[in-house]
């Protein structure tokens, strides 16, 4: 049965590139996708990831407000008594931040994993199966562009 | 039914009344005394007079901090660091949501620390009088830039504070903005905008009103973009605004690029009526940049040179570091400079272009068939028309976050790098027109050796920002990136 | 009497014999042990076959200091950081005097000092060994890059020390480069280094040669320029040259460029045997750059804009801190990375530009003029033609400091911006093409209401760094300008 | 009786472009300018200085080695018994340089005016001007481009 992961963009963030080709990239790779598109609330994120038993949400900022967006997102999970991977990337800060600091603070803030603006989704899917303990489908499939 | 006619004097006054309410400095505003304020204005601070008189293209940048005295030392130094001719001010994203309670909350943090804590100016927090020190204490006119679906009491706050051009419009502020905005909603909103600037007009206060035209910035077709802007002019004419300028995101394709701003322009003198101005604005590209300063003053070189065949009355610059997030002030006016050094380099240059003409005609023709079907939809009301089209799908943007729209539409780019439709989902276009679309992506395809496909537009939507214009299959995994915490 | 004819092998030898006491680096330089090392590198370092193999333009910056670990870790981050496909070794103003002991106090300051004493790479005190281990340091083939009248020593070391292309010429490293230094001793010493350079082709090394095209980098007509490339061409192929990339520096009128880009490939391959290779290199704007980082950004981009246009087998690209002095590494991979965004979003697109045809008639023809003037005044003998040529003034380089060289020729832009002549000297241009040049004047001129004068060209000197692209009177005094002392 | 100035580059340094608009500048503002032209030795500026009964010596460097090529200048000048007024200018050190510590430097040599790559013809006209207490011809003689 293939994982499901929770994808969506949070707070009043419009930019809906990103979880476009992220979304292709996952389904590509073998994962079931809910895909809750942008301006998703924490609520979304997580009833959603109730309902379909998701293995891991990820959660997508461009725009600069991801920390307020995400404040108390993870207490949320831990009384919905869910215990699931969480992702969060993109421009993650308003302006040039140091990636490592914004990093440092959104691990605090309960993240698994944090990624920058470069990510590619290769490297999200390569995170997401080895996280998940998956094995490794065909080299082939994990590529986006086999 | 709402329709394309003018709003009421005292449907206007009502709304405004309400809006009073929504945020205490909504009743700072008082029309007569805003007024006297923009005529106490010099002739140097008035919008449209600076831009419509302007026989080269004007520059105008990017730029918004939270706090009043940081956003004056921002425009100050694009202005006099960054020569900017035209200045801006970007709303941040709480106040687009007409959040103000949030943006209060931010507007605080970002006070009390040195980071700031909202992506722009939230200038209905600030209220009329502190637009107005903003105003007074920069020399250049500048506009208000935001992505705001409901804009009401923003225009009304800053529109008395002094701002003389407002961006935006119900469909290229709703479509790539926003997911849940219905059109009939943004529409009805905005045409209380379009008639409080018209109400400014006739009072011998020329506003001028900005349509967005990158929309999703992504590989967006001309045409489409185009018929967007035309929608968005009709509207705003009808409500009274004389002062229009029609905006293109470049796509990076030099040709299809002047071709589009040349339909463009000529396209809105003939759909708009003969009373109001029409002015061209240029973006550079407004896709995903490079993740490094100097390819990226690369984009934005070519987006000068662009600027400088074309011609547009105004370009709306980028910064080489873009990519990252919201730039320094340093590198806002690094972008104004690029751009300015190509253009005053190429603008007095005899470029003379081959296929422009035949690009141009392409263009015309395609968004005279999406201008029809629109105009049909609605049976000859552009206002149920374009809420009828996109509901369709008749016409989609690509990219498009919005439920508003099918967002079925997915463009790739030819051979030569110029942006055409690959899924056409229920897009009203002729088949000739269809057919010049596949046919051009089938080259592509036989040259790359592969099916058209999703992966194909994902390539295109990375080319830029991989240093190419066209996403060529590369053979190699290339799983550098970023930095991530893939360990 | 010195004429066009090869340099025989007991000359050359005994030669060699001579200059190899001049330092002591000399005797360490061994023909055959050289060949025997050219062989034992991969085909990536053979700079011919890479170039001449290349499908798109190769990039290639500027870049020597004085010490051997800092030149490999400059040029590897050149290589890795800037993707430069070809690297560089500037050698230093002392070595291009054949000052070698003040090269060798250079080099030892420098190996004491955090600063550069030198502003190059003195490659002939580093001797053969140490320029192989540069060669081996890196991946890319590299070039020598001087600006040395008597080169002899120095292309002696380097290539034995495994270098595999050579600058310069006869003409172009001495009419801009010195002052007092007469045509017939430097084409006496590029005959050396050109049969050197024959000897090791004949060996199966084939040697680049690359006569420097942008000569005094200050608003040289292209006809001129071309006219030195297309001689300098035949000088070398008569030695044994086989591999010739001849050279063009940038105007900055992109029909002009591309014209004289096209006439300069063309003509090269007219003249030139049928048994030389000839590739073309285009020099990014070789004139004085804007005294800011962004906007020389844009100048640059101008330039990788007008390569993606024309095509050239390699282009030299300059740095944003190009105005102020030898640019850090970060700055000169940056030049190379926004000149390649340039490129590669535009490499593909079909830009037919209108003009061009007309333009390069044009050059062609003037380029005949020059050249049928230089046969003329040698009988023949392009040796003697040259130097006669030049004597007279029918052949003559604008703003030449060498002696040699009348520098009476002025040039200045027309209204488009091309470079034409203002003032002729004894250029041996036939009437019909003077008349096209001053009517293209005389419209400028009249435009700037102003005469033709001295003036006229030092704006047009300025008009570059000053922003603009033709020096029109502003009116405005403009004494702002630089740090000075004036109190 | 006009000023008579001399002008050259120093060393082996060819950049020509410079000097030679410095040249029709002065000579529009009224000086007399021998110009040496590029590649000048020490010994030239001091001969020709002493020849010419000049006002003043305007050195010029681009390239770089403008240090190695000036020392000692001052000596010489004294030496041949030459109190001249002393001004050097261009891009006086090899690479990105700050040039305050470079015109320390310079002044430290002995010039008396120090100027950057910057500098307009106008400026340094103006300060010769100044120096060389000539009373201000009309201001049309001082622009370069009346
Ligand atoms: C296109 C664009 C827009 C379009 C968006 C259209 C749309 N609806 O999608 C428009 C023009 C509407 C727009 C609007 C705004 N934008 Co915008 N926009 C961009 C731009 C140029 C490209 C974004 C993009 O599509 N990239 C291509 C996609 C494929 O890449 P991506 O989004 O980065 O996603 C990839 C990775 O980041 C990663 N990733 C993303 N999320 C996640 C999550 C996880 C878990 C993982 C593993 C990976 C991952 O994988 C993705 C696929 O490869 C960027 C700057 C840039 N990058 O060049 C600015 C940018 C993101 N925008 C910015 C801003 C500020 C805004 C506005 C607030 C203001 C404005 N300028 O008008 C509004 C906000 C509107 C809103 N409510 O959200 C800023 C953000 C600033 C900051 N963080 O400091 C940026 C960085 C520009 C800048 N330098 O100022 N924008
Ligand atoms: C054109 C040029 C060349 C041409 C010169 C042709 C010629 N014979 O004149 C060529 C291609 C031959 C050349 C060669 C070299 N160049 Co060169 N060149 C330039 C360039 C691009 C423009 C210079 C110019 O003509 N400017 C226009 C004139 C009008 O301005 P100007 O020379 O600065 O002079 C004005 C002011 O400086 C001032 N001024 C100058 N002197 C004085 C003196 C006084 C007293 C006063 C008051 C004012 C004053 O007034 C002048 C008029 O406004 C500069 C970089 C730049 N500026 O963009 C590099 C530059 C000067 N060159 C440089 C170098 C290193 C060289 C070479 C050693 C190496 C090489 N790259 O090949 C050789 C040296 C050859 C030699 N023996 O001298 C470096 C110097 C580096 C440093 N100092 O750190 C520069 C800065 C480029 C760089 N960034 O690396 N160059």
């Amino acid at each position: 049965m293939p994982e499901t992961v929770i994808l969506g963009v949070i707070g009043s963030d419009a930019h809906v590139v990103g979880i476009t080709i992220l979304e292709q990239a996952l389904s590509a790779a073998g994962f079931e996708v809910e895909n809750l598109g942008v301006q998703s609330s924490q609520e979304e994120f997580v009833e959603a990831a109730k309902a379909e038993d998701a293995g891991a949400v990820l959660v997508s900022s461009l725009y600069g407000h991801a920390r307020q967006d995400c404040e108390g997102f993870h207490e949320r999970l831990d009384e919905a008594g869910l215990d699931v991977l969480t992702y969060v990337g993109g421009n993650l800060a308003v302006g040039q931040d140091d990636f490592e600091s914004t990093r440092e603070r959104f691990r605090e803030m309960g993240f698994d994993r944090v990624f920058d603006a470069e990510t590619d989704p290769e490297e999200a899917i390569a995170s997401l199966q080895r996280d998940l303990q998956l094995t490794t489908t065909e080299p082939e499939a994990v590529r986006v562009d086999s | 039914m709402l329709t394309d006619t003018r709003l009421a004097s005292d449907e206007l006054q009502r709304i405004a009344n309400e809006l009073r309410d929504n945020w205490r400095t909504g009743r700072e505003v008082d029309f007569e005394e805003a007024i006297a304020f923009h005529e106490s204005l010099p002739r140097s601070k008035e919008f449209a007079t600076v831009l419509e008189s302007a026989d080269a293209p004007l520059l105008q940048p990017r730029a918004g901090v939270p706090c009043l005295e940081e956003q004056i030392e921002l425009l100050r130094y694009l202005q006099d660091e960054g020569d900017a001719d035209l200045l801006p001010t970007t709303i941040d994203s709480y106040t687009r949501d007409n959040e103000y309670e949030k943006a209060e909350e931010g507007l605080a943090a970002s006070r009390n620390s040195p980071d700031n804590e909202l992506n722009g100016f939230p200038a209905v927090n600030h209220g009329v009088e502190d637009c107005r020190r903003l105003v007074r204490a920069l020399d250049a006119p500048i506009e208000v830039r935001h992505g705001t679906p409901d804009a009401r009491l923003l225009a009304m706050v800053t529109l008395a504070g002094g701002f003389q051009s407002f961006e935006g419009g119900p469909i290229s502020y709703n479509i790539p903005y926003t997911k849940e905005h219905s059109l009939a909603e943004t529409i009805e909103h905005w045409q209380f905008v379009d008639r409080l600037c018209g109400a400014y007009t006739e009072r011998g206060v020329t506003i001028n009103r900005e349509p967005f035209g990158p929309l999703t910035g992504t590989l967006v077709p001309p045409s489409i973009a185009i018929t967007v802007m035309l929608i968005e002019g009709l509207l705003a004419a009808t409500q009274g605004v004389r002062s229009l300028t029609l905006g293109y995101g470049q796509v990076g394709n030099l040709v299809q690029d002047v071709a589009a701003l040349r339909a463009l322009r000529s396209l809105g003198e003939d759909y708009l009526p003969e009373e109001v101005t029409v002015t061209t604005v240029f973006h550079e590209w407004m896709g995903g940049f490079p993740p490094d300063e100097a390819r990226a003053s690369g984009v934005i070189g070519l987006g000068g040179a662009t600027a400088a065949v074309a011609k547009p009355d105004k370009v709306i610059t980028k910064s080489p570091q873009e990519f990252q997030g919201v730039p320094t002030k340093e590198a806002n006016a690094s972008g104004l400079r690029t751009t300015r050094q190509l253009i005053d380099m190429m603008i007095e240059q005899d470029i003379d272009l081959g296929g422009i003409d035949d690009e141009q005609a392409l263009i015309e023709r395609t968004t005279h068939a999406l201008m029809d079907a629109v105009f049909e939809a609605g049976d000859g009301d552009v206002v149920q028309g374009v809420i009828n089209a996109f509901d369709s799908g008749e016409l989609d943007v690509p990219f498009a976050p919005s439920d508003a729209a099918k967002g079925a539409v997915l463009p790739a780019r030819d051979d030569d790098g110029r942006v055409r439709i690959f899924e056409f989902g229920d897009l009203a276009l002729p088949d000739d027109i269809k057919q010049i679309h596949a046919s051009r992506l089938g080259e592509r395809a036989r040259t790359e050796g592969r099916e058209e496909s999703f992966r194909m537009v994902a390539d295109d939507v990375d080319a830029i920002s991989d240093g190419k214009l066209i996403g060529r299959p590369t053979g190699d995994s290339d799983l550098a990136g970023g930095v991530g915490d893939a360990d």
